[in-house]
Protein backbone atom coordinates (compact mmCIF):
# COMPACT_ATOMS: atom_id res chain seq x y z
CA UNK A 1 0.00 0.00 0.00
CA UNK A 2 1.22 3.24 -1.25
CA UNK A 3 -0.65 6.56 -0.25
CA UNK A 4 0.39 9.96 -1.31
CA UNK A 5 -0.75 13.09 -0.61
CA UNK A 6 1.28 15.97 -2.27
CA UNK A 7 0.93 19.45 -3.99
CA UNK A 8 3.41 18.64 -6.50
CA UNK A 9 2.40 17.25 -10.27
CA UNK A 10 2.64 13.39 -10.37
CA UNK A 11 3.62 11.33 -13.29
CA UNK A 12 0.78 8.95 -14.32
CA UNK A 13 2.11 6.76 -16.88
CA UNK A 14 5.67 6.28 -14.79
CA UNK A 15 3.37 5.76 -11.50
CA UNK A 16 1.42 3.54 -13.32
CA UNK A 17 4.09 1.61 -14.82
CA UNK A 18 6.16 1.46 -11.77
CA UNK A 19 2.92 0.10 -10.18
CA UNK A 20 2.12 -2.82 -12.70
CA UNK A 21 5.97 -3.47 -13.29
CA UNK A 22 6.09 -4.51 -9.10
CA UNK A 23 3.16 -6.66 -9.16
CA UNK A 24 4.03 -9.20 -12.08
CA UNK A 25 2.33 -11.93 -9.18
CA UNK A 26 -1.20 -9.97 -9.83
CA UNK A 27 -2.95 -10.97 -13.27
CA UNK A 28 -5.22 -7.81 -13.41
CA UNK A 29 -3.85 -4.17 -12.73
CA UNK A 30 -6.57 -1.23 -12.98
CA UNK A 31 -6.06 2.32 -12.55
CA UNK A 32 -8.29 5.46 -12.16
CA UNK A 33 -7.03 8.56 -12.32
CA UNK A 34 -8.98 11.73 -12.13
CA UNK A 35 -8.76 15.32 -14.60
CA UNK A 36 -9.43 18.82 -14.20
CA UNK A 37 -11.74 18.90 -17.46
CA UNK A 38 -10.27 21.44 -20.23
CA UNK A 39 -13.04 22.01 -21.92
CA UNK A 40 -12.43 24.81 -24.78
CA UNK A 41 -14.62 27.63 -24.30
CA UNK A 42 -15.69 26.68 -20.55
CA UNK A 43 -15.16 29.57 -17.67
CA UNK A 44 -12.84 27.18 -15.38
CA UNK A 45 -9.60 28.96 -14.85
CA UNK A 46 -8.48 27.16 -12.14
CA UNK A 47 -8.87 25.05 -9.50
CA UNK A 48 -8.19 25.30 -5.87
CA UNK A 49 -7.96 21.93 -3.27
CA UNK A 50 -7.84 22.11 0.26
CA UNK A 51 -7.63 19.21 2.71
CA UNK A 52 -6.87 18.70 6.42
CA UNK A 53 -3.62 17.70 6.79
CA UNK A 54 -3.69 15.86 9.88
CA UNK A 55 -6.16 13.52 8.43
CA UNK A 56 -5.58 13.53 5.06
CA UNK A 57 -3.57 10.61 5.20
CA UNK A 58 -4.90 8.76 7.72
CA UNK A 59 -8.34 8.44 5.90
CA UNK A 60 -7.17 7.67 2.42
CA UNK A 61 -5.37 4.91 4.24
CA UNK A 62 -8.38 4.12 6.03
CA UNK A 63 -10.25 3.66 2.73
CA UNK A 64 -7.29 1.79 1.46
CA UNK A 65 -6.88 -0.97 4.16
CA UNK A 66 -10.72 -1.38 3.62
CA UNK A 67 -10.11 -2.48 0.58
CA UNK A 68 -7.24 -4.75 0.99
CA UNK A 69 -9.79 -6.41 3.55
CA UNK A 70 -12.47 -6.83 1.21
CA UNK A 71 -11.03 -8.01 -1.96
CA UNK A 72 -8.36 -10.35 -2.80
CA UNK A 73 -6.15 -7.62 -3.87
CA UNK A 74 -2.16 -7.33 -4.00
CA UNK A 75 -1.21 -4.03 -3.65
CA UNK A 76 -3.33 -0.81 -3.67
CA UNK A 77 -2.13 2.90 -5.01
CA UNK A 78 -3.56 6.24 -4.06
CA UNK A 79 -2.28 9.98 -5.02
CA UNK A 80 -4.08 12.80 -4.06
CA UNK A 81 -3.01 16.08 -5.02
CA UNK A 82 -3.80 19.45 -3.51
CA UNK A 83 -3.51 23.31 -4.15
CA UNK A 84 -3.53 24.97 -7.44
CA UNK A 85 -4.59 23.05 -10.54
CA UNK A 86 -5.32 24.35 -13.77
CA UNK A 87 -7.59 22.54 -16.63
CA UNK A 88 -6.02 19.39 -17.88
CA UNK A 89 -3.75 18.52 -14.72
CA UNK A 90 -4.70 14.84 -12.89
CA UNK A 91 -5.89 15.59 -9.54
CA UNK A 92 -5.53 12.17 -8.46
CA UNK A 93 -5.44 8.66 -9.75
CA UNK A 94 -5.64 4.89 -7.54
CA UNK A 95 -4.26 1.98 -8.92
CA UNK A 96 -5.28 -1.63 -7.82
CA UNK A 97 -3.64 -5.12 -8.15
CA UNK A 98 -5.28 -8.55 -8.26
CA UNK A 99 -5.15 -11.78 -9.77
CA UNK A 100 -8.74 -11.80 -11.37
CA UNK A 101 -10.24 -8.51 -12.89
CA UNK A 102 -13.50 -8.89 -10.94
CA UNK A 103 -11.34 -7.88 -7.84
CA UNK A 104 -9.20 -5.08 -9.46
CA UNK A 105 -12.07 -3.01 -11.01
CA UNK A 106 -14.62 -3.39 -7.89
CA UNK A 107 -11.89 -2.36 -5.37
CA UNK A 108 -10.88 0.33 -7.35
CA UNK A 109 -14.54 1.62 -8.12
CA UNK A 110 -14.77 1.70 -4.10
CA UNK A 111 -11.49 3.44 -3.65
CA UNK A 112 -12.88 6.26 -5.60
CA UNK A 113 -16.24 5.81 -4.51
CA UNK A 114 -14.81 6.31 -0.69
CA UNK A 115 -12.29 8.82 -1.70
CA UNK A 116 -15.21 11.51 -2.95
CA UNK A 117 -17.34 11.48 -0.09
CA UNK A 118 -14.86 10.43 2.83
CA UNK A 119 -11.60 11.87 2.60
CA UNK A 120 -11.00 15.53 3.46
CA UNK A 121 -10.55 17.19 0.24
CA UNK A 122 -12.67 20.31 -1.07
CA UNK A 123 -12.87 22.01 -4.81
CA UNK A 124 -13.46 25.32 -5.44
CA UNK A 125 -13.17 26.57 -8.75
CA UNK A 126 -11.86 29.71 -9.87
CA UNK A 127 -13.45 31.60 -13.18
CA UNK A 128 -13.09 35.27 -13.84
CA UNK A 129 -15.81 36.00 -11.32
CA UNK A 130 -14.02 34.35 -8.36
CA UNK A 131 -14.33 30.91 -6.45
CA UNK A 132 -17.25 28.66 -5.90
CA UNK A 133 -16.86 25.45 -3.78
CA UNK A 134 -18.00 22.52 -5.54
CA UNK A 135 -21.05 20.65 -3.90
CA UNK A 136 -21.21 17.52 -3.09
CA UNK A 137 -23.40 15.50 -4.88
CA UNK A 138 -26.50 13.32 -3.82
CA UNK A 139 -25.67 10.44 -6.20
CA UNK A 140 -21.74 10.17 -4.95
CA UNK A 141 -23.40 9.84 -1.58
CA UNK A 142 -25.54 7.21 -2.57
CA UNK A 143 -22.66 5.59 -4.62
CA UNK A 144 -21.62 4.20 -1.12
CA UNK A 145 -24.74 2.23 -0.82
CA UNK A 146 -23.48 0.30 -3.05
CA UNK A 147 -20.78 -1.39 -0.78
CA UNK B 1 -11.16 22.79 28.84
CA UNK B 2 -9.59 23.53 25.63
CA UNK B 3 -9.90 22.58 22.00
CA UNK B 4 -8.36 22.93 19.31
CA UNK B 5 -11.26 24.03 16.57
CA UNK B 6 -10.69 23.71 12.74
CA UNK B 7 -12.26 25.26 9.79
CA UNK B 8 -12.32 23.86 6.60
CA UNK B 9 -13.64 25.18 2.87
CA UNK B 10 -16.63 27.71 2.92
CA UNK B 11 -16.99 26.94 6.97
CA UNK B 12 -13.35 28.64 7.22
CA UNK B 13 -14.41 31.30 5.08
CA UNK B 14 -17.88 32.16 6.98
CA UNK B 15 -16.13 31.99 10.11
CA UNK B 16 -13.30 34.05 8.74
CA UNK B 17 -10.54 32.06 10.86
CA UNK B 18 -8.50 28.36 9.98
CA UNK B 19 -8.40 27.74 13.64
CA UNK B 20 -9.12 28.57 17.60
CA UNK B 21 -8.36 27.41 20.33
CA UNK B 22 -11.71 26.98 22.47
CA UNK B 23 -12.35 27.36 26.34
CA UNK B 24 -15.26 25.26 27.06
CA UNK B 25 -17.41 22.56 29.26
CA UNK B 26 -19.43 21.13 26.11
CA UNK B 27 -19.93 17.56 26.53
CA UNK B 28 -21.02 16.48 23.14
CA UNK B 29 -20.30 18.49 19.56
CA UNK B 30 -23.98 19.45 19.36
CA UNK B 31 -23.38 21.66 23.07
CA UNK B 32 -20.19 23.06 21.32
CA UNK B 33 -21.72 24.17 18.12
CA UNK B 34 -24.41 25.54 20.45
CA UNK B 35 -22.08 27.71 22.15
CA UNK B 36 -20.42 28.66 19.24
CA UNK B 37 -23.47 29.75 17.30
CA UNK B 38 -24.31 32.23 20.58
CA UNK B 39 -20.57 34.01 20.34
CA UNK B 40 -21.33 35.89 16.68
CA UNK B 41 -23.69 36.54 13.99
CA UNK B 42 -20.53 34.53 11.92
CA UNK B 43 -20.63 31.66 13.35
CA UNK B 44 -24.56 31.41 13.56
CA UNK B 45 -24.45 31.94 9.99
CA UNK B 46 -21.68 29.17 9.54
CA UNK B 47 -23.68 26.46 11.69
CA UNK B 48 -26.97 27.57 10.31
CA UNK B 49 -27.76 24.23 8.93
CA UNK B 50 -25.50 21.33 10.20
CA UNK B 51 -26.70 18.74 8.25
CA UNK B 52 -25.28 20.64 5.79
CA UNK B 53 -21.80 20.40 7.52
CA UNK B 54 -19.48 17.32 8.59
CA UNK B 55 -17.76 17.06 12.29
CA UNK B 56 -14.22 15.30 12.67
CA UNK B 57 -13.20 14.16 16.11
CA UNK B 58 -9.54 13.97 16.39
CA UNK B 59 -9.22 13.14 13.05
CA UNK B 60 -11.33 10.74 12.65
CA UNK B 61 -15.16 11.61 11.33
CA UNK B 62 -17.79 11.62 13.74
CA UNK B 63 -21.23 13.09 14.34
CA UNK B 64 -22.54 15.80 15.79
CA UNK B 65 -24.30 13.96 18.61
CA UNK B 66 -20.49 12.44 19.91
CA UNK B 67 -19.52 13.15 23.49
CA UNK B 68 -15.99 15.55 23.67
CA UNK B 69 -14.56 13.42 26.71
CA UNK B 70 -10.91 13.26 25.79
CA UNK B 71 -11.10 15.02 22.50
CA UNK B 72 -8.24 17.37 21.54
CA UNK B 73 -9.38 18.48 18.03
CA UNK B 74 -12.64 19.15 16.37
CA UNK B 75 -12.98 19.93 12.69
CA UNK B 76 -15.88 21.67 11.32
CA UNK B 77 -16.51 21.53 7.14
CA UNK B 78 -18.78 20.36 3.87
CA UNK B 79 -19.15 17.52 2.47
CA UNK B 80 -15.85 16.00 1.39
CA UNK B 81 -15.28 16.82 -2.67
CA UNK B 82 -11.96 14.96 -3.01
CA UNK B 83 -11.56 12.84 -6.21
CA UNK C 1 -10.56 4.89 -30.83
CA UNK C 2 -7.09 2.98 -31.24
CA UNK C 3 -6.80 -0.49 -31.62
CA UNK C 4 -3.73 -2.35 -32.00
CA UNK C 5 -3.42 -5.90 -32.15
CA UNK C 6 0.27 -6.74 -32.31
CA UNK C 7 2.78 -10.07 -31.42
CA UNK C 8 5.66 -7.13 -29.61
CA UNK C 9 5.64 -5.91 -26.37
CA UNK C 10 4.05 -2.62 -25.44
CA UNK C 11 4.86 0.30 -23.12
CA UNK C 12 2.34 0.46 -20.71
CA UNK C 13 3.38 3.57 -18.97
CA UNK C 14 3.92 5.29 -22.05
CA UNK C 15 0.86 4.40 -23.97
CA UNK C 16 -1.36 5.24 -20.37
CA UNK C 17 0.58 8.67 -20.07
CA UNK C 18 -0.86 9.19 -23.86
CA UNK C 19 -4.36 8.40 -23.72
CA UNK C 20 -5.00 10.53 -20.34
CA UNK C 21 -2.94 13.38 -21.91
CA UNK C 22 -4.49 13.15 -24.99
CA UNK C 23 -8.14 13.52 -23.53
CA UNK C 24 -8.00 15.95 -20.84
CA UNK C 25 -11.32 17.48 -22.09
CA UNK C 26 -12.34 14.05 -20.21
CA UNK C 27 -12.46 13.98 -16.05
CA UNK C 28 -12.07 10.38 -15.87
CA UNK C 29 -10.09 7.99 -16.90
CA UNK C 30 -9.68 4.26 -16.71
CA UNK C 31 -6.90 1.54 -17.57
CA UNK C 32 -7.38 -2.49 -17.30
CA UNK C 33 -3.86 -4.26 -17.58
CA UNK C 34 -3.69 -7.87 -17.80
CA UNK C 35 -0.07 -9.84 -16.85
CA UNK C 36 0.82 -13.29 -17.50
CA UNK C 37 1.23 -14.17 -13.47
CA UNK C 38 5.03 -14.56 -12.44
CA UNK C 39 4.39 -16.77 -9.69
CA UNK C 40 7.51 -18.00 -7.61
CA UNK C 41 7.48 -21.63 -7.98
CA UNK C 42 4.85 -22.26 -10.77
CA UNK C 43 5.32 -24.45 -13.34
CA UNK C 44 4.02 -21.89 -15.98
CA UNK C 45 7.09 -21.38 -18.75
CA UNK C 46 5.83 -19.42 -21.39
CA UNK C 47 2.27 -18.59 -22.55
CA UNK C 48 1.24 -18.39 -26.61
CA UNK C 49 -1.86 -16.65 -27.71
CA UNK C 50 -3.03 -17.32 -31.11
CA UNK C 51 -5.37 -15.40 -32.76
CA UNK C 52 -7.76 -15.37 -36.10
CA UNK C 53 -5.67 -12.84 -37.90
CA UNK C 54 -8.55 -11.64 -40.27
CA UNK C 55 -11.05 -11.43 -37.84
CA UNK C 56 -9.30 -9.96 -34.11
CA UNK C 57 -9.21 -6.33 -35.61
CA UNK C 58 -12.93 -6.38 -36.44
CA UNK C 59 -14.24 -8.32 -33.31
CA UNK C 60 -12.42 -5.77 -31.29
CA UNK C 61 -13.67 -2.81 -33.06
CA UNK C 62 -17.44 -4.10 -33.00
CA UNK C 63 -17.12 -4.40 -29.22
CA UNK C 64 -15.38 -1.03 -29.35
CA UNK C 65 -17.94 0.68 -31.11
CA UNK C 66 -20.20 -0.82 -28.85
CA UNK C 67 -18.77 0.34 -26.04
CA UNK C 68 -18.83 3.85 -27.45
CA UNK C 69 -22.54 3.84 -27.92
CA UNK C 70 -23.54 2.20 -24.70
CA UNK C 71 -21.78 4.87 -22.58
CA UNK C 72 -20.88 8.49 -22.76
CA UNK C 73 -17.13 8.37 -23.59
CA UNK C 74 -14.62 10.46 -25.34
CA UNK C 75 -12.69 7.44 -26.09
CA UNK C 76 -11.34 3.92 -26.17
CA UNK C 77 -7.71 2.45 -26.98
CA UNK C 78 -7.78 -2.00 -26.92
CA UNK C 79 -4.21 -3.18 -27.10
CA UNK C 80 -3.72 -7.52 -27.68
CA UNK C 81 -0.52 -9.00 -28.12
CA UNK C 82 -0.42 -12.58 -29.64
CA UNK C 83 2.50 -14.99 -29.87
CA UNK C 84 4.98 -15.99 -27.13
CA UNK C 85 4.86 -14.24 -24.21
CA UNK C 86 6.92 -15.04 -20.63
CA UNK C 87 5.42 -14.88 -16.92
CA UNK C 88 5.35 -11.07 -15.86
CA UNK C 89 4.80 -10.08 -19.48
CA UNK C 90 1.38 -7.71 -20.35
CA UNK C 91 -1.10 -9.44 -22.45
CA UNK C 92 -3.29 -6.63 -22.88
CA UNK C 93 -4.62 -3.22 -21.68
CA UNK C 94 -7.91 -1.09 -22.55
CA UNK C 95 -8.41 2.69 -21.67
CA UNK C 96 -11.21 4.19 -21.53
CA UNK C 97 -12.16 7.92 -21.49
CA UNK C 98 -15.15 9.57 -20.06
CA UNK C 99 -16.46 12.94 -18.33
CA UNK C 100 -17.85 10.92 -15.47
CA UNK C 101 -15.87 8.05 -13.87
CA UNK C 102 -19.14 5.44 -13.68
CA UNK C 103 -19.33 5.52 -17.42
CA UNK C 104 -15.48 5.18 -17.49
CA UNK C 105 -15.04 2.09 -15.55
CA UNK C 106 -18.33 1.00 -16.73
CA UNK C 107 -17.47 0.34 -20.29
CA UNK C 108 -13.77 -1.00 -19.31
CA UNK C 109 -15.16 -3.57 -17.57
CA UNK C 110 -17.95 -4.20 -20.81
CA UNK C 111 -14.64 -3.95 -22.74
CA UNK C 112 -12.86 -6.52 -20.85
CA UNK C 113 -15.92 -8.84 -20.57
CA UNK C 114 -16.18 -9.04 -24.12
CA UNK C 115 -12.35 -9.27 -24.94
CA UNK C 116 -12.29 -12.38 -23.05
CA UNK C 117 -15.43 -14.43 -24.75
CA UNK C 118 -15.74 -12.63 -28.11
CA UNK C 119 -12.60 -11.71 -29.19
CA UNK C 120 -10.50 -14.86 -31.50
CA UNK C 121 -7.95 -15.44 -29.08
CA UNK C 122 -6.78 -18.67 -27.39
CA UNK C 123 -3.88 -18.98 -24.83
CA UNK C 124 -2.27 -21.44 -24.23
CA UNK C 125 0.09 -22.53 -21.16
CA UNK C 126 3.71 -24.35 -21.42
CA UNK C 127 5.00 -26.15 -18.62
CA UNK C 128 7.80 -28.61 -19.07
CA UNK C 129 5.18 -31.25 -19.52
CA UNK C 130 4.56 -29.37 -22.55
CA UNK C 131 1.05 -27.23 -23.70
CA UNK C 132 -2.42 -27.02 -22.32
CA UNK C 133 -4.62 -24.58 -24.10
CA UNK C 134 -6.68 -22.50 -21.52
CA UNK C 135 -10.00 -23.57 -20.92
CA UNK C 136 -13.22 -20.85 -21.50
CA UNK C 137 -14.97 -20.02 -17.57
CA UNK C 138 -18.81 -20.53 -17.56
CA UNK C 139 -17.96 -16.88 -14.95
CA UNK C 140 -16.57 -15.37 -17.92
CA UNK C 141 -19.38 -16.36 -20.41
CA UNK C 142 -21.93 -15.53 -17.30
CA UNK C 143 -20.30 -12.09 -16.95
CA UNK C 144 -21.89 -10.99 -20.19
CA UNK C 145 -25.44 -11.38 -18.64
CA UNK C 146 -24.15 -7.85 -17.06
CA UNK C 147 -24.56 -6.02 -19.82
CA UNK D 1 -18.93 -24.38 -54.12
CA UNK D 2 -15.58 -24.28 -53.00
CA UNK D 3 -15.55 -22.45 -49.42
CA UNK D 4 -12.25 -21.94 -47.60
CA UNK D 5 -12.40 -23.74 -43.23
CA UNK D 6 -10.17 -22.36 -40.73
CA UNK D 7 -9.23 -24.04 -38.01
CA UNK D 8 -7.80 -22.65 -34.59
CA UNK D 9 -6.26 -23.55 -31.07
CA UNK D 10 -7.26 -27.63 -30.23
CA UNK D 11 -9.38 -27.77 -33.24
CA UNK D 12 -6.46 -26.66 -35.38
CA UNK D 13 -4.22 -29.47 -33.36
CA UNK D 14 -6.70 -32.26 -33.98
CA UNK D 15 -7.45 -32.38 -37.71
CA UNK D 16 -3.81 -31.64 -38.23
CA UNK D 17 -3.96 -28.42 -40.04
CA UNK D 18 -5.41 -24.64 -39.90
CA UNK D 19 -6.78 -24.41 -43.23
CA UNK D 20 -8.00 -26.17 -45.82
CA UNK D 21 -10.36 -25.79 -49.16
CA UNK D 22 -13.55 -27.63 -48.89
CA UNK D 23 -15.77 -28.25 -51.88
CA UNK D 24 -19.21 -28.84 -50.72
CA UNK D 25 -22.86 -28.50 -51.30
CA UNK D 26 -24.02 -27.99 -47.42
CA UNK D 27 -26.56 -25.31 -47.15
CA UNK D 28 -25.86 -24.75 -43.01
CA UNK D 29 -23.12 -25.16 -41.11
CA UNK D 30 -24.60 -27.57 -39.33
CA UNK D 31 -24.40 -30.14 -42.70
CA UNK D 32 -20.56 -28.83 -43.57
CA UNK D 33 -19.96 -30.08 -40.04
CA UNK D 34 -21.42 -33.86 -40.79
CA UNK D 35 -19.56 -33.66 -44.41
CA UNK D 36 -16.87 -33.64 -42.48
CA UNK D 37 -17.17 -35.63 -39.56
CA UNK D 38 -17.88 -38.42 -42.46
CA UNK D 39 -14.42 -38.34 -43.69
CA UNK D 40 -11.88 -39.18 -41.45
CA UNK D 41 -11.99 -40.31 -37.56
CA UNK D 42 -9.59 -36.71 -37.24
CA UNK D 43 -12.67 -34.66 -38.14
CA UNK D 44 -14.71 -36.88 -36.05
CA UNK D 45 -12.85 -36.57 -32.96
CA UNK D 46 -12.35 -32.65 -33.52
CA UNK D 47 -16.36 -32.58 -34.21
CA UNK D 48 -17.70 -35.31 -31.37
CA UNK D 49 -19.30 -32.06 -29.03
CA UNK D 50 -20.50 -29.27 -31.07
CA UNK D 51 -21.53 -27.15 -27.98
CA UNK D 52 -18.30 -27.24 -27.15
CA UNK D 53 -16.51 -25.11 -30.44
CA UNK D 54 -17.76 -21.72 -32.02
CA UNK D 55 -17.79 -20.98 -35.57
CA UNK D 56 -17.42 -18.06 -37.15
CA UNK D 57 -19.02 -17.38 -41.13
CA UNK D 58 -16.66 -14.70 -42.76
CA UNK D 59 -15.54 -13.84 -39.97
CA UNK D 60 -18.28 -12.62 -37.87
CA UNK D 61 -19.25 -14.89 -35.13
CA UNK D 62 -22.26 -17.27 -35.99
CA UNK D 63 -24.13 -20.20 -34.83
CA UNK D 64 -24.61 -23.98 -36.19
CA UNK D 65 -27.69 -23.42 -37.23
CA UNK D 66 -26.80 -20.37 -40.04
CA UNK D 67 -26.58 -20.81 -43.88
CA UNK D 68 -24.00 -21.16 -45.91
CA UNK D 69 -25.58 -19.22 -49.01
CA UNK D 70 -22.88 -16.54 -50.23
CA UNK D 71 -20.19 -17.77 -47.42
CA UNK D 72 -16.89 -18.08 -48.25
CA UNK D 73 -14.87 -18.68 -45.15
CA UNK D 74 -16.03 -20.58 -42.63
CA UNK D 75 -13.59 -20.71 -38.70
CA UNK D 76 -14.14 -23.58 -36.18
CA UNK D 77 -12.80 -22.49 -32.86
CA UNK D 78 -12.81 -24.03 -29.28
CA UNK D 79 -14.77 -20.56 -26.92
CA UNK D 80 -12.02 -18.41 -27.13
CA UNK D 81 -9.84 -17.07 -23.67
CA UNK D 82 -8.41 -13.23 -24.67
CA UNK D 83 -7.76 -10.77 -22.22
Amino acid sequence: MRIVVQEAPFDFGAEAQAFASGHTDMGAIVTFTGVVRDIAGDRLERMVIEHYPGMTQKALEGIAEEALSRWNLGDVLVIHRYGDLRPGDMIMMVATAAPHRKDAFEAAEYLMDYLKSRAPFWKQEFTSDGGQWVASKDEDEDALGRW
Amino acid sequence: MAITVLYFAWVRERIGLPRETVETEATSVAELVAELRAREERYAVAFTDISALRVALDQELSDFDAGLEGVREVAFFPPMTGG
